[in-house]
């Protein structure tokens, strides 16, 4: 779920993008230093990015009808840990923005902090947790994409409520106004993102 | 002859780019082979996704058995059933991760119940010879290979008519003449068959019309060797003449008079030469005959016998089923394409030859050697060698 | 796919040579000033200048930007519907009881905040649509080079960007090809297509790695990248009259501050 | 002749596979025109793979320039700075985002300066024809044309060997022959042209050495004409007789008997038909010319002018320059491939013609018109237009 250019006044849209920054900035340097070690990751971090990109460029079937995107990190997270993710989640979301207008630059910093960011690092730790309890693969992969899905859509919610606090209910009131009116949309599309990667590891394991 | 498809005054436009279709009309009829040929861009690609309803023209139209096609969902599935599509790269066709998932996609997403997806796959597999790859993954095949899982994956949908987009691309020669032989069996079998390709060698000898197409236009369309000497058209469709074509042109041109049509095959540019040569070709007396086989009779187990019995010196096969069939008993055929040609050439230089095939291909069989008969004033005898190994005049 | 993301369309616009940072400063100085605006007259004079200027000296097809307007109105709709029903303030306009213990109120003031918002997510799309329809990401490239980006930060985006239409143009064929056997058809069954697809082309995205890692070593790769050659000249007209236009706007939006669609002031 | 690259007894094996290799030695002679040809999966791609030091052979060892190919980084670096690697997709090859800073890459990369950059890459995107194209994205160009930036990315490393798997393969005939004639001219500049392919046609008339592979092994290798007309060794390829070879063959076997070496083309098939016919043939009395315009030339300016004052009828272009300057002066020429064979037949009709082309062909031109007179016993005529519109004979 991208937020909308022009649709975070001041002073919220600077904010996230000063979050976003020391989160980006410590990607890049552990981005660096492997590189250094190995650049023969950058090709394969590249066609990954390529990857992510056109995942989220693709309209996933919905089971209520409407169509999402599927947020591909999670993917990248499993794979790359969570601060790469970050670095190429932002390219990815630039990207979107500019080629696909789902998000826009002033918005970049709170959808990155959303989707670059937190989401992966909620599925890794999952993910991590669950691995080393031994459960189930796939139901770990669910989970792990389920939550970095919903995540991703709790934190927007709350990005927006922040900036349109309720005159009654105060932010409280109005993250629960966001959360409910997108949860309409988005917990059937965390559902559904969760068994699209199922299937997806189903698969490469397959072959 | 039917018409199956009509395409009328159909234009395409990608956006921001010139039109990849403009006012295009062409009327498929039930039972043809048809090629369309045109170099990269043309726009025989868009032609083709528009037969069967995954690109919509924005202008004119299109029909299915006389209906317009219609883009609802029900009916697009219909349609979808009825004309199959082979793409040019199978690597974006076959996904499934295993040869049987893959074909079972179509029967599986048509609702059929487990036993009926089994039957179909199972036939679809029999007939393009890859029974016993069921487990395989894809990914592991050879070109051909996995160029013949896309086919099946179609055929296993049963539709009446086939699309294939550059059928040959990146094939090596035997497996392309595996596929071309494969489309003409089927087309035996009564379907539609269109193939898109740059090819003009693989075109001319194969197709009942050819399309010839340039800048998102038809140039001409017409019987093969009516478009294929033609040179103002080809060059404007940026190809050339076929091998052989542009040979026997260049031959008129310098002051040779030929009879009949162009020659579609060596074995008819042999005998145009031979025409007007009178030099020592051998004569008419001692033609060779060509016996013939049926891949699935009892008679195949003692073939090395029967090549003595009727002092055959060379084999052909003829269909998927005939060189599997082969393979199983380790004989390894002299031909495996261009076979009735090169069998007529054999009789003309008076060696006998069998051929082993199927039902199927055994009237087309008859039907060439008369043609060849009648043409040149030969009379090469086809033998039928029936089951109880005992043999019937054709 | 091709003709699906802005980038195809911005490689065969008019603008194409003017310098990038031209048009960046237009397109980023109108989104602030978008964003900024307290009242929704800038946003939309801004709106149809920059979708004028698309389309008539940019020469991208109306027909084909009206429809790329219709992108953010999903996400935006639903939201500036809620702020319409949270944000109340001055006289209440409507008022529904769907459930006994809801009520939602509609008021001026809320009608107005709305408005406001829709206008500048308006002219802020409006201005990205510029920067994305005028400037192909190529472009930006080398100029990120000339900002001093980090050059691992920017080979990576470029492999990203180089692979994203690699990768695209298989997906499209490969969703082709299932919709041919009629993949997509049930719900259940959808879901197994798409991570069908997903799947094939993740394994094709690690073909395409090890591909990549060759053809790189065989170009004798040593941690560098090209960039591209000669920047369009930076023409000091074209650069002046986007100041002017820029100042203008800023001029209106003072003047504007206070104009509301009902009169009352927004919070 | 030097030998630039040796192949001594080399074997590879992919894991869970048979050989890919097995025992294959071969040497390679700085300035040849080698075609390595076989079907898919005879193991072209791993023995060209092994000449820049991508693969490495398990057993066996590798020469270049006489010395042991080394896989040190930084030897490998200088090997394939000199042996440049054409792949077979150019998706898998392309790596920039634009024209220009993909070609670049390479020479950026063996750390030239900016300036340097830019005159390598600029000759390099004139020699293929590329120049305008610098900032366009490579998914926007169409398969001729991306193939031809992988080639100037190659090009603009300057090495001594051009290695290309399966250059043509999914390109139309247009593009094919445009990057054909490509590695023919740079056969010209005097660099070593290695490729694979399984198309046999392609090979035939270009290559001046044919390496014959099967599962791994080298079956045979030689002359274009020795190679085949060996029916066997083809046939154990899974590979056919290219088409006049064929044809030229069933004649003989018909009992017809040429003289000279099998033909390569269809003006020499031509000729040898025309031996032993007595029919009414044009005469060599009246023999057309066949002039040469340098197109670097200003004389090009005056070109509809030249064709009438010749009385040419026919216009041909030879070289990525030649075409590109016409196309720029909206000339259509007549031939684009072909071309000198195509004026000798015109010339046979007494008919004349102009070829447009580069100063590096104009010697190949004298040399094939020489060996044609020679063999003929025509005497066809080659005359250059000088830059001052005079006319030297040649």
């Amino acid at each position: 779920m991208h937020i909308m250019e022009g649709f975070l006044p001041g002073p919220w849209w600077q904010i996230w993008w000063i979050l976003l920054l020391p989160c980006l900035f410590y990607g890049m340097y552990r981005l660096k230093n492997i590189l250094n070690e190995n650049r023969e990751l950058l090709p394969l971090l590249g066609v990954a990015g390529g990857f992510i990109f056109v995942l989220s460029a693709l309209k996933l079937p919905s089971v209520t009808g409407s169509c999402s995107h599927p947020t591909g990190t999670a993917l990248s997270a499993v794979t790359f840990g969570p601060w790469i993710t970050c670095v190429i989640g932002v390219i990815v979301l630039l990207f979107q923005s500019l080629f696909l207008a789902h998000g826009g630059l002033t918005t970049l910093g709170a959808n990155a902090m959303s989707m670059a960011v937190i989401g992966p690092f909620a599925g890794y730790i999952v993910y991590k947790a669950l691995d080393k309890i031994n459960f189930n693969f796939f139901a770990a992969i669910f989970i792990a994409a389920f939550l970095c899905d919903l995540v991703t859509y709790c934190i927007t919610a709350l990005q927006l409520a922040l900036a349109f606090p309720s005159t009654s209910g105060g932010f409280v009131g109005s993250y629960i106004a966001f959360l409910g009116v997108f949860a309409l949309t988005q917990v059937p599309l965390a559902i559904v993102e969760g068994l699209v990667f199922v299937v997806i590891f189903k698969y490469i394991i397959m072959l | 002859m039917k018409a199956i498809i009509e395409i009328k005054d159909v234009s395409y436009k990608y956006p921001n780019s010139s039109y990849a279709l403009e006012n295009v009309s062409l009327t498929v009829y039930s039972g043809e082979k048809i090629a369309i040929v045109g170099s990269n861009g043309a726009g025989k690609s868009t032609l083709l996704l528009m037969l069967n309803g995954i690109l919509r023209p924005q202008s004119g139209e299109i029909l299915f058995n006389s209906e317009n096609i219609s883009y609802k969902r029900s009916s697009l599935r219909e349609l979808r059933k009825k004309v199959g599509f082979v793409f040019q790269n199978p690597d974006n066709q076959i996904i499934a991760p295993t040869v049987y998932q893959d074909v079972a996609f179509g029967p599986v997403n048509l609702g059929y119940d487990k036993d009926r997806v089994k039957t179909y796959v199972n036939h679809a597999l029999g007939y393009t010879g890859l029974l016993g790859f069921e487990r395989r993954p894809p990914h592991h095949l050879s070109g051909g290979e996995k160029k013949k899982v896309a086919m099946a994956g179609i055929l296993a949908m049963e539709p009446d008519v086939f699309v294939f987009d550059e059928p040959t691309s990146a094939l090596d020669p035997a497996s392309s003449e595996d596929i071309m032989e494969l489309l003409s069996e089927l087309n035996g079998h009564g379907k539609t068959i269109i193939i898109s390709t740059h090819d003009v060698e693989l075109a001319y000898p194969w197709a009942d019309r050819i399309v010839l197409m340039n800048k998102g236009k038809i140039i001409s369309e017409g019987k093969p060797g009516e478009i294929f000497t033609n040179r103002a058209d080809l060059k404007s469709a940026s190809l050339s003449m076929p091998v052989l074509m542009d040979l026997y042109e260049c031959l008129c041109e310098r002051g040779l008079t030929f009879t009949g049509n162009p020659p579609r095959s060596v074995l008819e540019m042999v005998k145009k030469i031979e025409t007007f040569n009178q030099g020592p070709i051998q004569r008419d007396e001692d033609m060779g005959k060509i016996y013939i086989l049926n891949a699935e009779s009892p008679a195949i187990d003692s073939l090395q016998e029967l090549m003595k019995r009727y002092s055959a010196q060379s084999l052909g096969a003829m269909g998927t089923k005939a060189k599997i069939c082969l393979e199983n008993k380790n004989l390894s055929p002299d031909f495996t394409y261009g076979v009735i040609d090169k069998c007529l050439l054999k009789a003309m230089n008076s060696g006998n030859s069998i051929i082993v095939t199927v039902p199927v291909m055994i009237k087309r069989i008859g039907e060439r050697v008369q043609d060849f008969n009648s043409e040149s004033g030969h009379n090469i005898e086809i033998i039928e060698i029936q089951e109880n190994c005992q043999t019937k005049t054709g | 796919m091709y003709h699906e993301l802005l980038e195809d369309i911005a490689q065969n616009n008019r603008l194409i040579h003017i310098n990038p940072v031209i048009k960046l400063i237009l397109g980023i100085g109108c989104i602030i000033i978008s964003v900024s605006s307290q009242s929704f007259v800038t946003p939309l004079f801004i709106a149809l200048t920059l979708s004028t200027a698309i389309v008539m000296i940019a020469g991208i097809d109306l027909k084909l930007y009206l429809k790329l307007l219709l992108i953010p109105l999903g996400f935006a709709f639903l939201s500036v519907l809620v702020i319409i029903f949270i944000r109340n303030s001055g006289e209440v306009i409507l008022n529904i009881q769907p459930i006994s213990w809801l009520t939602l109120n509609v008021t001026t003031g809320s009608l107005n905040e709305g408005f406001l918002i829709l206008s500048r997510v308006f002219g802020g799309t409006c201005s990205l649509y510029f920067i994305s329809l005028t400037t192909p990401a190529t472009e930006l490239f080398s100029l990120g080079r000339r900002c001093r980006i980090p050059d691992f930060l920017i080979d990576l985006s470029m492999l990203i960007y180089r692979f994203i239409f690699v990768f695209i143009e298989q997906a499209y064929q490969i969703k082709n090809a299932q919709l041919m056997r009629l993949g997509y058809s049930r719900r259940n069954e959808a879901i197994n297509s798409f991570g069908m697809m997903a799947g094939a082309l993740f394994i094709n995205t690690w073909e395409s790695g090890e591909n990549l890692v060759r053809a790189m070593e065989c170009r004798c790769y040593d941690g560098k990248f090209a960039t591209l050659n000669d920047p369009d000249v930076f023409s000091v007209k074209a650069f002046i009259l986007v100041l002017i236009y820029l100042s203008a706007t800023v001029i209106i939006m003072n003047i504007t501050s206070d104009s509301t669609l009902f009169g009352s002031l927004p919070l």
